[in-house]
């Protein structure tokens, strides 16, 4: 779970990270007030699930509180569309004031989990500002990194070593290495799956700040976070996706392709985009029905895939193990005499009670595609979405 | 012999409710000893002819477990594990999905100095088809005895792997599901050691995904492995930057992709399959080509 | 650095680990305002750092608040005297007033840290109020363990398991599982290097309270746990061994015997014990001078043994590593032309600088016994202590 | 050959103040290698003709450092500690007293999965007198190099049981001062062990004290060696429940006294010695009667 950079700044502080002096604004009102207070050049930045919202025209310099005020107005209700976040862009309904700064020097810092020892690990680079793989792809050296071992959580020479690393010595030192080790201390207590500062600037006056930050929160630890759960804003997430999560849906991702997918289990639904490629298709979605029980998630599923017009021909491939197949064919069969779905539907079932699961679909008359192998069924699918296409291309 | 469990495996389950029953009882009725079930607070109580115990130590003193099977509910799933480790057992599985990834991370710091080797979590357990010895959710009729051993992050997938060896009359050695979180107990590589350890292993598939690089980690070890690699990498049509279910599978910088995946394994000596649908034809070939079928 | 039972109970309150109704009081007023306030029996406890105050008539049951005033005003000022005292006893100033528990059960449970392992180990026993020395050399059996791994630290499992082995299932399970949990977080959040829960109590209403507590904290750590720190209580403490902290001195603790010992780190410091045993004497104090490297300590350290009325004689026996012999015979030069020691001494150095040390001696022209070995040392020393007292049972 | 250090150890001082460069000096005039120290922000300045730096890891890459002396005050002690860990150093000596006794639990967890040995902390050091190779605070003259090694908790008495041996012409292969606080990293055992394996070393000196089981972890382990041990516990005449300076110092239990630890001695086959004026004499008639004089 991703939060807008007003926020991150706002749990950075809490942890002593220092940002710079500003607030979030909903209206150019506010934008105006908060620029007086501020009593000076001020940034008023766009704030949405994106970066590079400069190019974007979602950051903006303002001189004073009345340009501050025009800023926002043309800012808040316009839809940022960066290459992030794909040509139907994100609303913004909210800017974030701030000081301008004057800066020096601009440093990279993040803090992420990396999977192989088990631990997190800070990144620093005094390679500030960049697209950080870039600079990981290009100057691999420029890159300094330190792990967070659980058993004594982080130390001061951990701070002082990438302070060290990229320059950050003399009077930095010291305020450097709290500022990485508060940095730390905020991912660890707020269970972050990523927090990036990029820049940390070493402004004119010789102060660090973070200029930007983002925050992600681990989903399964939303239950014990609940103060940063309740900052999500759902205007950043795609509707079809948001509707999926609502249902119970383990996970539900808007694709380019026309055939629907209702699989269960990531790997294999993952498994179900590369097969259906291999017949020479694409997928609309990816949809992972997870272990979900009971018909009515399954009836969840398909209307959300049904009600979506790029989709040509729906493929649910079912491999029971947690998840029963028979529970799965009681959903879909639902679902289609609901007319929920009209597309044609193509079903594999294997696993668990997969007899008893066939029979239903048997036993309930339905005019589908039916198949046994993985392969197979990905055909049939990509046949059925050609067909489809065809014959509305002929009508 | 076999991967991590055989005929003297004696599987205590932890968080004894609606799953953990149901897969007992299908375990139980494939020939597999659950010994017990552990919900504290519930000790002295018998489901489905199952004695349930307050504390995995109970387990292990008065009925020998020597598996934990762990579907204990995620927030807490650790305090689960880190009891099974507490009481030494020596393979715990853990199937419980949507772990915190903190609490992961102070778990395999904690289990560093124990005897205890953790499977997963979110993953479909492990099963041994020769010895009928099944911990885990996996469907039971898809597999059959044999000589082929199967490790993948992804459940599903491993049934799938599974299922298309067994229509191909290719029977199994074992199925060990690694589990699809960003931290888990044992990688894809220490369980490719497990298989080549197995004198009932004569080849191995092998399930990745894009994310991450203990692909490229498992590769190292194909290198030095004397039986042959069948490798799948699921998510190679993935658009990136999504995270797609498992937490693993986001693409994080360019070892992350499918590509450089395959390309790891296949310079490993690895047979690399692109379409999920010829795993079994491949390692069918495979066998046949080294004189194993 | 021990806390009075009252600060103990504060700690344990803060953490979540309940403990009886109750306050301090100075006072017998105060005494009798608080059992008012508590509305019922209550018991008036001497705050004193020892145990078995009880047998003392350190603690009383009080019918109502006119006789808690009364039994206040009697132990208030009392000195108490144990086993763990000494004769000299311990000053009372304050009672902790509490409500009245009707006990149905006590449970021993308690915290310290197992250098083996290096690890926090939680204990505890169904053989609750009793001495847990005793209960562990007869009935090991009745003693259950659990560490907490720095590494994960304490997990609810090892609550559980505690609980359950004392026998706390049932109703009491989650209680005392999470009360366990709290008493571990008290003990690493506080530096504790012992907290003691004896007895835990299960009253006849169902409740759990910790009915007596110790709480020590590591006296290594208290530079970061101020407010604890601030809560020493020096009339608990020794006036000789105060008067040695303030001067910065290691460590000093009195002993029984006649010869007043001045030595350089804490083992060398028992083995000359151990010497002066062996050559027929007793010492008359430990004093571990540390390695601080100037003569003003070793003149305080002098001060405090010449000016103790059981010392006949002085062993200073001196080892210099980072400590150096030259300052030490400085110091102790000063301190016996100052006329600070008037007892025979006996000097033995060795180690850093012991030439130049030698010299000081040489050149100060003074009474002393002097030897190289450390046998040697002990048995002159032993013998000078003899003489002195000859010598003062003849006059 | 020798314990731990020898004439290829190249020393890094951690905490390059006052102490520190004193006890620098006084290893180079005795032949050591100190090859730098490391004050943060100091780097760049160059004190007593050593070299300065601002980390640890560039004493390993800059001067090949392999000995960290950790001189660094207790609130820092444990960090320090850590950074001669991270950076690999082989053997961290630290002399530091008075660090926080949970500062050391998780140093110690830390260093469980890390190369580092840790001597310590609140200890004299490690010298070995044949390579003129010393860490530590121990005075030089009293040392004589020889076959004798000698450990103990406490600093003053190493110097002590080592000027015992050299006045009778007993010489020493080296001594390990394992530090005199509770949790210590380097345990009596471990430098048996490291003794026991010491080509040059024919017999050892172990020292211990009340308080604690080390001792009687010690004598397990004296039961299988080939060297004899020659064994003092200080404090036997200390009265219970005290805190001696050290904080191992205080009789817990029946294990603590000094009665159990010598008995567990004795019936390991070490020679226990009572009146600690006797360490050396005793050395003296066990090298003779085994023919190692």
């Amino acid at each position: 779970m991703k939060l807008h950079e007003y926020q991150a700044k706002e749990v950075l502080a809490r942890f002593g990270v220092p940002v710079p002096r500003g607030r979030v604004a909903r209206t150019p009102d506010e934008a105006e007030a908060i620029a007086k207070e501020l009593g000076g050049r001020v940034v008023v930045k766009a704030q949405a699930h994106t970066g590079a919202r400069g190019k974007a025209g979602g950051v903006k310099l303002a001189a004073d509180p009345a340009e501050a005020k025009a800023h926002a107005a043309n800012i808040i209700g316009m839809t940022l569309v960066t290459h992030q976040t794909g040509p139907q862009g994100l609303p913004v309904s909210s800017v974030l004031v701030e000081e301008a700064i004057d800066i020096e020097r601009e440093i990279y810092l993040s803090v992420a989990i990396d999977n192989s020892p088990g631990m997190p690990v800070i990144i620093a680079s005094a390679q500030g500002g960049m697209d950080i793989e870039e600079v990981a792809a290009n100057t691999p050296d420029a890159i300094h990194k330190t792990w967070i071992d659980p058993a004594c959580g982080f130390q001061p020479f951990q701070g002082r070593q990438l302070a060290f690393a990229v320059g950050l010595d003399g009077e930095h030192l010291n305020p450097a290495s709290t500022l990485i080790g508060n940095l730390a201390k905020s991912f660890l207590d707020s269970d972050g799956s990523i927090v990036e500062i990029n820049p940390l600037v070493v402004t004119k006056d010789g102060r660090l700040l973070a200029a930007d930050a983002k925050f992600s929160i681990d989903e399964s630890a939303e239950f014990r976070q609940q103060a940063l759960a309740e900052q999500r804003d759902r205007s950043q997430e795609a509707e079809k996706e948001l509707e999926a999560h609502d249902a119970g849906i383990q996970n539900y991702i808007k694709l380019d392709g026309n055939i629907g997918c209702l699989v269960n289990g990531a790997g294999l639904a993952m498994a179900t985009l590369d097969a259906i490629k291999f017949a020479g298709g694409d997928a609309a979605n990816f949809l992972d029905i997870g272990t979900a029980n009971n018909p009515e998630a399954v009836v969840s599923a398909l209307k959300i895939i049904g009600s979506d017009p790029d989709v040509k021909a729906v493929l649910i491939n079912i491999f029971g193990g947690l998840a029963r197949t028979d529970i799965i064919a009681e959903g879909a069969v639902q679902a289609i005499n609901q007319g929920l779905v009209k597309q044609p539907v193509v079903v594999r079932l294997a696993g668990t009670n997969v007899e008893i699961g066939k029979q239903v679909l048997d036993d309930a008359g339905l005019d589908l595609g039916r198949a046994d192998g993985f392969a197979e069924a990905a055909r049939m699918a990509v046949e059925a979405a050609q067909n489809a296409k065809n014959a509305q291309n002929t009508q | 012999m076999g991967v991590l469990m055989d005929s003297n495996s004696r599987v205590v389950v932890q968080g004894f409710g609606g799953a953990g029953q149901r897969e007992a009882k299908t375990s139980l009725a494939y020939g597999t000893q659950v010994v017990c079930g552990v919900t504290p607070g519930r000790g002295g109580q018998v489901i489905e002819g199952v004695p349930v115990l307050n504390t995995v130590r109970e387990a292990v003193e008065q009925h020998g477990a020597n598996v934990s099977l762990i579907f204990v509910p995620a927030p807490f799933a650790a305090d689960a594990i880190l009891e099974a480790a507490d009481a030494e057992i020596p393979t715990a599985i853990c199937i419980t999905e949507g772990i915190p990834v903190l609490d992961m991370m102070r778990v395999k710091r904690a289990l560093s100095t124990k005897v205890t080797r953790l499977i997963g979590p979110n993953c479909p357990g492990v099963i041994n088809p020769a010895e009928q010895a099944r911990a885990g959710i996996m469907p039971v009729d898809v597999y059959l005895p044999g000589n082929v051993g199967v490790i993948s992050r992804s459940g599903t997938l491993v049934y799938e792997a599974v299922d298309q060896l067994t229509r191909l009359g290719i029977g199994q050695s074992g199925s060990v599901g690694v589990g699809g979180d960003p931290i888990i107990g044992t990688s894809q590589r220490e369980a490719l050691e497990l298989f080549e350890a197995d004198p009932d292993t004569a080849a191995v598939v092998l399930i990745g995904e894009i994310g991450g690089t203990a692909e490229q980690e498992a590769a190292e070890y194909v290198k030095q492995m004397s039986k042959p690699v069948v490798a799948f990498i699921g998510g190679a049509t993935a658009p990136p930057g999504r995270r797609m279910g498992h937490a693993g599978a986001i693409i994080a910088g360019p070892a992350g992709t499918a590509a450089a995946k395959q390309q790891a394994l296949r310079e490993a000596g690895a047979e690399v399959v692109e379409n999920p649908g010829e795993i079994g034809t491949t390692m069918q070939r495979v066998l046949k080509e080294r004189g194993l079928a």
